[in-house]
């Protein structure tokens, strides 16, 4: 049943399937469930979908009939039996369907994979160009807003109940009236971006055909109107560029956070690690420093991208012209010198030198936060570089409408003040909450006659506006949209609408009335019938449509290449940036511009760097800090450094806008800049959003989106609680995390021969009881230290002419035998093992969302986040090396630690009940039914793995949450430790699956969710016992150790030391 | 307490003494004269009493040894047939399968073990104790003497029982009266 | 000094002294035993159902394979309970009016599931998988017992971890050839012999004639094979 | 009951012991009656009670109350209440547990050890010693149940035959942890019982109602005084201090093999069982002082709980004390020595820390305060030494709080957290002191506090005694 044997299938969309559910939301048992605050019995729901019910939902009632509340059999569940069961479905054999994730226009590819017609995981879609089998932390999430409990269930025009045939009626009533008018009446339809050429084409060229008074605006607050405006400053128009970074051995970038932000950061983070390999080449080589790509990052907050930087350069963001411009004119880009810094000026002059040497095999890549002239400079030195065409591919335009939204935006909102406008649209935006401070669109809005919201949420702009339709879900409802380079993904519903939301297709359609198509899908398959690619020979369009179907893209339809050079004479002239503070505003790595405020695994996501969970804060360097007397004070209470961090609070101006929020001291953080995340502080997000963070939007204007100059800060004396799921960021000389450069690998490589080819250099730590590198290495089939049993006792080394000096008798060293008693078990069978590449992590925490999904892990609130109990299996250290107030020379580590399944696991031996104890192929099985909860393993875990539920975190109340559970996992009750079981759940149907079958299973057949994740694809996984898997190749790289393998707990997931490719020609820290 | 209702059956003849070393002398004599059924009473313990009366070692350690090695023993199979035997499983890589290899991790039994037996000796000791003496024995006609209660406190006595082969209530009375006793008394059944 | 006890009392203390380590031993193995009884288990417990299906007649008298209802039991964990189209098939014809048939063809109007109460509740933290069981050569027979004499179906084994665990311990008596898997008159005994012996069967030919490997104790009774 | 011949002071039997060279063991001028007297006469209530025992018993009845509140809404609620989190994974409760069962710990060294040495000075005190041993592992007890995540199935814990074919992992120490806690409060209540038969007769025959009479007689299970019984029975309460000495140790080591037997930098300790020990005897005899003082002055009991006694256990504590500054001094060595990362960073956290401050007050609790106690003036001071004392047992939970704060900042630094209690955490450790106090008044109430049948024993012979030469078995 994994993913590797099962094509994807097309569902069959005949009305019948999904008729149970639809049906079902409307009954008022399903509404008295829903409303219902303590269902007595949410098992018991006459309902089809719930027919097999949750397999998860009982654990409480069964464990409290262990103490004699109910001695009767464990429990007698009805059963409820489709009348008519779906052909392709069978009871508890999962289904993927492919479907794709929508945000800013750009759709990434998933599969989302069903269980009796319940989407209960999205995974990336390998035929997919944006995501080839990956997927970030926030497509990932969008599942949980599926089921979120407080999505809008109903159409209401002024707060009051209508249906959908009524509202659609006087609606479309009412839009007459406006068109027959004389003169019209104008109509806006005011949308994000929109990608979707379906919807895109219904819009132009049905609804606007329509009503010609009507006009079409695109407005988010994370747009990108600079790109846009930066590619028209190079070309004249607006390409939507592409980069390969498959080729790229330079990379250079300005403020850009191109792995785990923007368009196609899931295929540029694969694309960027496929050179950012610390394997050995052929013949044992280390690679060398053209083998390996190097990365340039200049930036003022720190970010994923900036902690894997080689060389990275802190400036203020609006600072980063000048020194672009420089770089520019070095790389022979027609553009004149302007004045910097000393140091940065140094700084570039390598860099120039390094990208001069790699003319057509580098990057210049701009942040989207990032004035116009700097994209296009990037273009122009993309240009010189002649890169162009190479590593950068530039396409016509990916939006059916590339537009200036900031600037159509702030038009709209004039025309809405001037009572000219006598309808407006929104469909899917929120713009009351998002609009820049100083265009008041909610006043702007009490002026259209007709206001009319669609969205998925009873949010602010809802409340403002006449009338609300909800809106599906991405996964309720039949779609399209484009992939970062073009290509057409199809969007396929995975359940019935379980609101009864409607799509905006569907209200469009109905709004232009006199179609034959009403249905979604009858749209989009409509839509593509007309506009199917053109190519060479006759094509049957079902067979396609269904073939495309199931690939989730038509096939070759990426938008087509724009064959230009860029121009760099339209670069506006310098003009230099007032010091001081300046303010700088971004998406929040979790929950974007605030639409995923609600959910709540984005929500308790920690932040990639900040390591903030739950709000947002004004981002500043320690020397910034230290210079307005803020600080923050980690409590000795709660969770402290694993948690509670009390923060002073400030108040900042932007000319006349003003707001307080808590301060956040970051290290590597640029000096005299502010950054601060978009989208916290909303007033009508939710449950889950409610009290979260500050509205970042009351300082933003249309003049200053991203960057404000001529800040003011001043502390206000009170202090705010944070909840940092890791403050602590010193290694204490511990070195959880190795590092190296790719130089000084190459010197260890050679001269530890002592070590059996292992880096002394990595491996710093005192020895406690064994040398990791034995521990880790017999397990190893076919490394020199490979476990052989009583004979490795008595080896005796067959001396050769050369290795008679001491240090070639390492294995003689009394410390280099294990010092085990206990002999090694499980030599036979599968022995499942895990190899993290620190080389290719950036932090992105797609694999903690992807854990959460998979195994059922609740979210905990603030609150307990705060006294230090956060859930996740997974969690992804972040470790900085260098002074904390020297951001140029700071180094970041990422390490994501899941349990390390430890061969002689610390944790098992003390369980009084034998609650963990090892499986036959060597997994550290956690067996939730019988935990006691004493909590001695968690203590005697040295990797703080373990998670326990000290109060009731599962959500046992919210029915739809129930139907998103994945039933192959074990929903935790109170009480019970859990931790990362390496998926066992996938293992053990793929072992059902291969036992049935009678043959083996393939490496690579089993994937954890994490692994599935990863973008960076830093996490592999496979049996030991096969010496051909990928994960033992892994694990054979001299990079390999093990996190405190010193302590003999042999733990099965090793660690791959991060070895960068740092220029050597580059100015050296001061004191270094 | 008044004297015995006629026809009542006798059940001792009972000799006050008011410290321990005239009891001691008075069982001596009574030993010397023949007579077997004898006991003392005293308020606390008084080894030389035990020792006047021939009862010199007491049965209750080996009582205890054993109690105490049945427990030990039992404590540690059991452990190893339920970790090793009957659901063997892999904990921390200290087992294998076979049953005998398992005894590997002995050491770890050994706490179990050690208070097993320590529990079963304590355990063996008190009901051990409790049966060997008897008791408990609420009722005893002995409590029908007057004065027995001073037992307790301060007073120490010696009884001659009924059914002592040379018991003759007349004869042993006045071989009683000559032991210097502060009173005798006929105690009844 | 008065007597404070009648002499009634000796025999009530000690048995009060020397019962109470038995009660307290004695109420651990009564416990072990109500624990294990029908009335804890469920075991032989006739349950109502809404529609009195017979297995009895449909399996024992029509001979109906299994597989015909509980149609993914070779493929998925589940056997699959049949939806109410499986019964119409035949009972559209046959007793298409009789009143026992009622809620079924009620169902099948109304598009309602049938409410069918569960016979064979496994806690939710049991992962069983019925493909497995059968693919290895475990018949129907082993767990759901005489299933073709069942009027209304009941639970036949006590379905305790330990009654399963007896089973992972040591399959082999509880295998048959994959032939004989649905079948409910199959016994390993002379009279049902190996063709190629003439002896009943043994666990190896078993094995070999099902040419699956069976996986070792230590393996099938790992915690995750059955708790996830 | 002590056993053999006070050989040291060289007395044979019948010779009179040189009263003025020994430090007094009884005071006064007492017969075998007038120490019933003395003594049965507060348990059968025929002297009254004073003042102080109602109102200790009241406040220690509320705080009992307040346990009650704060385990209900703990098992409502879940261990979430209180301020564990992932790294610190044991609070309060097992803080809380040792240091409990460490001050039951000096209950049945002075009843055991102290017998089996020939003290004489432990008779007086052995008593409500062994009472508070029993009450304290009561309140120890507790904590492992209720720090449980699902306290409903504490009997997994125990190998019965159950119908799920699972039994207890006996390589945890938790497991050596229910049996040794188990058997130590079973023993102590087995031993303690066995020191009161006696006792019980003496009430059974002095208490004046009939009620009392009947209880009594009832736990005194019919005992006459027979010779042959006081034979058997001193046999026995000799086996059973033997066997109690072994079980202390192996209570507090098996106790401390919670944390030496885990990898925890700093617990993994082979100093940890004798450490814990030797600190379990000295929070014990502080527990006692701070018990025995008030006491004998509100029952004036003087003339048994001498200054004697008082001095000998002061210099127990100045003692022990001193043995767990060499622990403490030792563990900072030895983690020094080691070399390892792990050790000596502990070290310097847990010094420097930001839980720095509770080690030092540690050390200021336990070596520097003690050190009042070489002079005698102070020792013989009721003030000093009870002050003294109240230090000692809040050194001694410090003591257990810094081995637990620990695991704040262990292994890895990115987990590294904090630890702070809550209120719940406060209710439940406070609760337990009321329980604690309501039992030990109840006690003080209705059962004799010092073994009549054991200081009659030691009354010089002229008054009837035997100058506290026992009778175990004679010569043959």
């Amino acid at each position: 049943m994994t993913r590797t044997t099962e094509e994807p299938l097309a569902p069959v969309v005949d009305h019948e399937q999904w008729v149970g559910l639809e049906e079902l939301a409307k009954s008022p048992e399903f509404q008295d469930m829903l409303h219902r605050e303590f269902p007595e019995d949410a098992t018991a729901w006459n309902d089809p979908v719930s027919r097999r019910t949750f397999l998860t939902l009982a654990g409480a009632s069964v464990a409290l009939a262990g103490i004699g509340c109910s001695p009767r059999p464990a429990s007698r569940e009805k059963i409820f039996p489709y009348v008519r069961q779906p052909e392709q479905m069978t009871l508890g054999i999962p289904l993927f369907y492919a479907t794709g994730f929508t945000q800013g226009g750009i759709t990434i590819g998933l599969l989302a994979k069903s269980r009796e017609g319940r989407p209960i995981k999205l995974e990336g879609n390998p035929s997919h160009p944006t995501s080839l089998g990956s997927i970030d932390a926030i497509a990932q999430a969008s599942l949980l807003d599926m089921y979120d409990p407080d999505r809008s269930r109903r159409i209401t025009k002024k707060g009051v109940d209508t249906g959908w045939d009524t509202a659609v009626l006087e609606l479309r009533t009412a839009l007459e009236r406006l068109r027959t008018e004389n003169p019209p009446r104008a109509i806006r339809i005011l949308t994000d971006t929109v990608g979707s050429p379906a919807l895109g084409s219904m819009i132009q060229d049905e609804f606007l055909k329509l009503y010609p008074s009507a006009k079409w605006v695109q407005y988010e607050p994370a747009n990108r109107d600079n790109v846009r405006e930066g590619a028209k400053l190079a070309y004249g128009e607006p390409v939507n560029t592409v980069y390969d970074f498959t080729k790229a051995l330079r990379v250079l970038s300005l403020d850009a956070d191109f792995l785990s932000n923007g368009p196609g950061a899931v295929r540029y983070t694969k694309d960027f690690n496929r050179l950012r390999n610390s394997h050995l080449k052929e013949g044992g080589k280390v690679p060398s420093a053209e083998e390996m790509n190097r990365l340039y990052v200049i930036e003022s907050m720190l970010t994923s991208t900036g902690g894997v930087a080689d060389h990275r350069l802190a400036v203020r963001s609006a600072d980063v012209e000048a020194i672009a411009r420089n770089i520019a004119k070095g790389v022979g880009a027609a553009v004149q010198e302007v004045a910097i810094s000393e140091a940065a000026k140094n700084w570039i002059k390598e860099l120039v030198n390094d990208l001069n040497a790699h003319k057509g095999k580098s990057i210049v890549i701009a942040g989207e936060n990032q004035p116009p002239a700097v994209h296009a400079l990037a273009h122009a030195m993309n240009g010189a570089l002649g890169n162009i065409g190479t590593t950068v591919l530039n396409h016509a335009p990916i939006e059916i409408k590339p537009t200036t939204q900031a600037a159509e935006f702030k038009e709209l909102v004039a025309e809405m003040s001037a009572g000219t406008v006598g309808a407006l649209l929104i469909i899917g935006v929120n713009p009351v909450f998002t609009s820049p401070a100083d265009v008041d669109f909610k006043k702007a809005l009490e002026r259209v006659s007709l206001t009319v919201h669609m969205g998925s949420h009873s949010d602010e702009t809802a409340a403002e506006c006449d009338w609300h339709i909800n809106q599906t879900h991405f996964l309720e409802t039949w779609g399209d949209g484009r992939a970062h380079d073009g290509t057409v993904t199809l969007c396929q519903p995975l359940i019935a609408p379980l609101f009864n939301g409607r799509s905006p297709l569907e209200l469009l359609a109905y709004l232009v009335g006199d179609r034959t198509e009403l249905n979604p899908r009858e749209i989009v398959k409509g839509y593509w019938k007309k506009n199917w690619p053109a190519s060479g020979s006759k094509v049957d369009f079902d067979a396609a449509w269904q073939h495309a179907l199931q690939e989730g893209i038509i096939p070759n339809s990426a938008s087509a290449r724009v064959d230009k050079q860029p121009n760099a004479a339209n670069i506006p002239a310098y003009t230099a940036p007032v010091a001081g503070l300046e303010l700088t505003l971004r998406p929040d790595p979790a929950i974007h511009d605030g639409r995923y405020l609600n959910n709540g695994w984005l929500q308790e996501l920690p932040k990639p760097i900040t390591k903030l969970t739950w709000d947002n804060a004004l981002i500043v360097s320690p020397k910034t800090a230290e210079k307005h007397g803020f600080k923050i004070n980690i409590e000795s209470t709660g969770g402290g450094e694993h948690g509670r961090s009390v923060a002073d609070m400030a108040e900042i101006t932007v000319g006349d806008k003003k707001l307080k929020a808590a301060v956040w001291i970051q290290p590597g953080h640029a000096d005299d800049s502010i950054t601060l995340h978009l989208g916290y502080g909303r007033q009508k997000g939710g449950k889950v959003a409610k009290g979260t963070g500050f509205n970042a939007y009351a300082v933003r204007t249309s003049g200053a989106a991203w960057n404000a100059l001529g800040v003011k800060i001043a502390g206000t004396g009170e202090t705010y609680l944070l909840a940092s799921t890791q403050a602590h960021f010193r290694m204490e000389g511990r070195r959880p995390v190795r590092q190296g450069t790719l130089h000084e690998y190459e010197e260890n490589l050679k001269e530890n021969k002592r070590t059996h080819g292992k880096v002394a250099l990595f491996a710093k730590v005192p020895p406690v009881a064994s040398p990791e590198w034995r521990s880790i290495d017999e397990n190893v089939p076919g490394s020199p230290n490979e476990w052989k049993g009583e004979k490795a006792k008595e080896h005796k080394h067959e001396h050769t002419k050369d290795d008679k000096k001491e240090e070639d008798h390492g294995h003689d060293d009394p410390r280099l035998i294990p010092l085990t008693m206990a002999p090694a078990t499980n030599k036979e069978g599968h022995r499942w093992a895990m190899a993290i590449d620190l080389t290719a992590c950036n932090g992105c925490s797609a694999c903690v969302t992807a854990c959460m999904a998979e195994n059922n892990i609740p979210v905990v609130g603030k609150k307990e986040v705060t006294r230090g109990r956060e859930m996740h299996w997974i969690r992804v250290d972040r470790y900085y090396e260098g002074k904390a107030d020297d951001p140029d020379n700071l180094t970041t580590h990422f390490q994501p630690v899941p349990c390390q399944q430890c061969e002689k696991a610390p944790c098992e031996v003390v369980c009084p009940v034998a609650a963990t104890v090892h499986s036959a192929d060597g997994l550290n099985d956690m067996v939730y039914n019988r935990c006691v909860g004493t909590r001695y393993c968690s203590n005697n875990c040295p990797y703080k793995v373990r998670r326990f539920n000290f109060l009731t975190f599962a959500d046992w109340k919210t029915d739809t949450y129930k139907l998103m559970r994945n039933p192959e996992v074990t929903v935790r009750e109170r009480g019970v430790m859990e931790k990362c079981t390496y998926c066992v759940q996938r293992i053990r149907s793929a072992g059902i699956e291969s036992e049935r079958t009678g043959r083996e299973i393939k490496d690579g057949e089993i994937v954890t969710a994490c692994q599935q994740a990863c973008p960076a694809g830093a996490i592999i996984f496979g049996d030991l016992n096969d010496a051909k898997a990928k994960v033992n190749t892994w694990k054979q790289q001299p990079t390999n150790y093990g996190l405190l393998a010193e302590l003999n707990t042999m733990p099965r997931t090793s660690y791959l030391a991060a070895v960068r490719n740092p220029n050597p020609d580059m100015p050296k820290p001061k004191g270094a | 307490m008044s004297a015995p209702a006629k026809g009542s059956k006798l059940f001792c003849l009972l000799a006050e003494y008011d410290n321990p070393e005239a009891l001691v002398v008075a069982i001596k004599r009574a030993k010397e004269a023949g007579y077997t059924k004898l006991d003392g009473y005293s308020p606390y313990g008084v080894a030389e009493i035990a020792d006047a009366l021939g009862f010199v070692k007491s049965e209750m350690a080996t009582v205890m040894l054993c109690g105490g090695l049945v427990g030990a023993t039992s404590a540690f199979c059991m452990q190893w047939y339920l970790n090793a035997v009957d659901y063997p499983l892999n904990v921390a890589g200290r087992a294998v399968s076979d049953p005998i290899g398992w005894l590997d991790s002995w050491p770890s039994f050994i706490p179990v073990t050690f208070e097993g037996g320590i529990l079963t000796c304590a355990l063996s000791g008190l009901f051990g104790l409790l049966a060997v003496c008897g008791l408990p024995r609420p009722h005893h006609p002995l409590f029908n003497a007057p004065k027995f209660e001073a037992a307790t406190r301060d007073k120490f006595f010696l009884t001659v029982e009924a059914n002592d082969p040379k018991f003759d209530l007349n004869t042993t009375k006045e071989f009683l009266l000559g032991l210097q006793p502060q009173s005798v008394v006929e105690v009844p059944e | 000094m008065a007597q404070i006890f009648h002499s009634s009392m000796n025999s009530v203390a000690r048995i009060s002294v020397f019962g109470l380590p038995l009660l307290f031993v004695g109420s651990i193995l009564g416990g072990t035993i109500i624990y294990r009884s029908p009335y804890i288990t469920g075991e032989r417990e006739v349950i109502d159902q809404p529609v009195p299906f017979s297995h009895k007649h449909h399996v024992g008298e029509l001979g109906i394979d299994c597989r015909y209802c509980h149609t993914s039991v070779e493929t998925s964990a589940y056997a699959g309970i049949p939806p109410t189209k499986t019964c119409m098939n035949c009972h559209q014809q046959m007793w298409a009016g009789s009143d026992m048939l009622g809620p079924v063809r009620e169902s099948y109007k109304q598009d309602k599931s049938i409410p069918w109460e569960g016979v064979h509740n496994l806690p939710n933290y049991v992962y069983f998988n019925h493909s497995i069981h059968l693919a290895k050569g475990v018949g129907c027979y082993s767990c759901h017992g005489e299933i073709d004499k069942m009027n209304l179906t009941f639970q036949d084994k006590s379905l305790l971890m330990e009654w399963c665990l007896k089973c992972h311990r040591n399959p082999g008596p509880n295998l048959r050839p994959k032939e004989e898997i649905f079948s409910m008159t199959w016994r390993r005994d002379k009279d049902h012999p190996n063709p190629k012996t003439g002896e009943a069967w043994t666990t190896d030919e078993i094995i070999d004639h099902n040419k699956l490997k069976i996986r070792d104790a230590i393996q099938i009774t790992s915690c995750s094979t059955c708790h996830r | 009951m002590s056993t053999g011949v006070l050989e040291q002071h060289g007395d044979g039997p019948g010779v009179a012991p040189h009263v003025e060279a020994m430090p007094l063991a009884i005071g006064g001028n007492h017969s075998l009656g007038s120490v019933v007297d003395s003594i049965g006469d507060i348990a059968t209530c025929v002297k009254p009670h004073p003042r102080e025992w109602y109102i200790v018993f009241a406040a220690g009845f509320a705080m009992f109350g307040m346990f009650a509140v704060a385990v209900t809404y703990l098992l409502t609620m879940g261990t979430g209440i209180w301020g564990i989190n992932v790294p610190t994974a044991w609070g309060f409760a097992i803080i809380n547990f040792v240091w409990w069962i460490g001050i039951g710990h000096a209950g049945t060294l002075i009843s055991a050890i102290l017998l089996l040495l020939h003290q004489r000075w432990r008779t007086s005190i052995n008593r409500f010693a062994e009472a508070m041993t029993i009450f304290a592992v009561m309140c120890a007890g507790v904590f492992p149940l209720l720090h449980m995540g699902r306290p409903w199935l504490a009997y997994w814990l125990f190998p019965f035959p159950n119908n799920f074919a699972m039994w207890p992992q006996f390589r945890s120490p938790l497991a050596w942890d229910v049996f040794a806690v188990s058997t130590y409060f079973t023993v102590s209540v087995v031993f303690w019982y066995v020191g009161l038969i006696p006792d019980f007769a003496v009430l059974r025959d002095s208490s004046p109602t009939k009620i009392q009479k009947w209880i009594y007689g009832m736990l005194s299970m019919g005992w006459r005084g027979s010779a042959y019984h006081w034979r058997r029975y001193e046999k026995v309460y000799l086996i059973l201090a033997g066997i109690s000495t072994p079980l202390v140790f192996s209570v507090h080591s098996i106790v401390s093999f919670d944390f030496a037997v885990s990898i925890v930098p700093l617990w993994h300790a082979t100093i940890f069982p004798p450490f814990f020990v030797i600190g379990a005897i000295f929070s014990g005899f502080a527990m006692v002082l701070v018990l025995a003082i008030p006491l004998r002055k509100w029952y004036h009991l003087e003339d048994f709980i001498t200054d004697w006694h008082i001095d000998c256990c002061a210099k127990v504590m100045l003692a022990t004390g001193m043995m767990v500054s060499y622990g403490y001094f030792s563990e900072v060595w030895m983690a020094w020595y080691s070399h390892s990362e792990y050790e000596w960073g502990t070290s310097k956290q847990r010094m420097f820390g930001p839980y720095g401050w509770s080690f030092w007050c540690l050390i200021f609790c336990n070596f520097v305060v003690p050190q009042i106690l070489w002079v005698k003036k102070w020792r013989m001071n009721s003030i000093v030494l009870f002050s003294v004392s109240i230090v000692a047992l809040i050194g001694m939970w410090f003591e257990r709080y810094v081995i637990v704060i620990t695991l704040t900042r262990e292994y890895i630094p990115a987990a590294w957290g904090r630890y702070a209690p809550t209120i719940w955490d406060w209710a439940t450790f406070i609760g337990t002191f009321g329980m604690f106090f309501t039992f030990f008044m109840l006690f003080v109430r209705y059962v004799p506090m010092i073994s009549m049948t054991e200081i009659r024993e030691l009354l010089p012979k002229k008054s009837g005694g035997r100058d506290g030469h026992a009778s175990a078995e004679g010569p043959p």
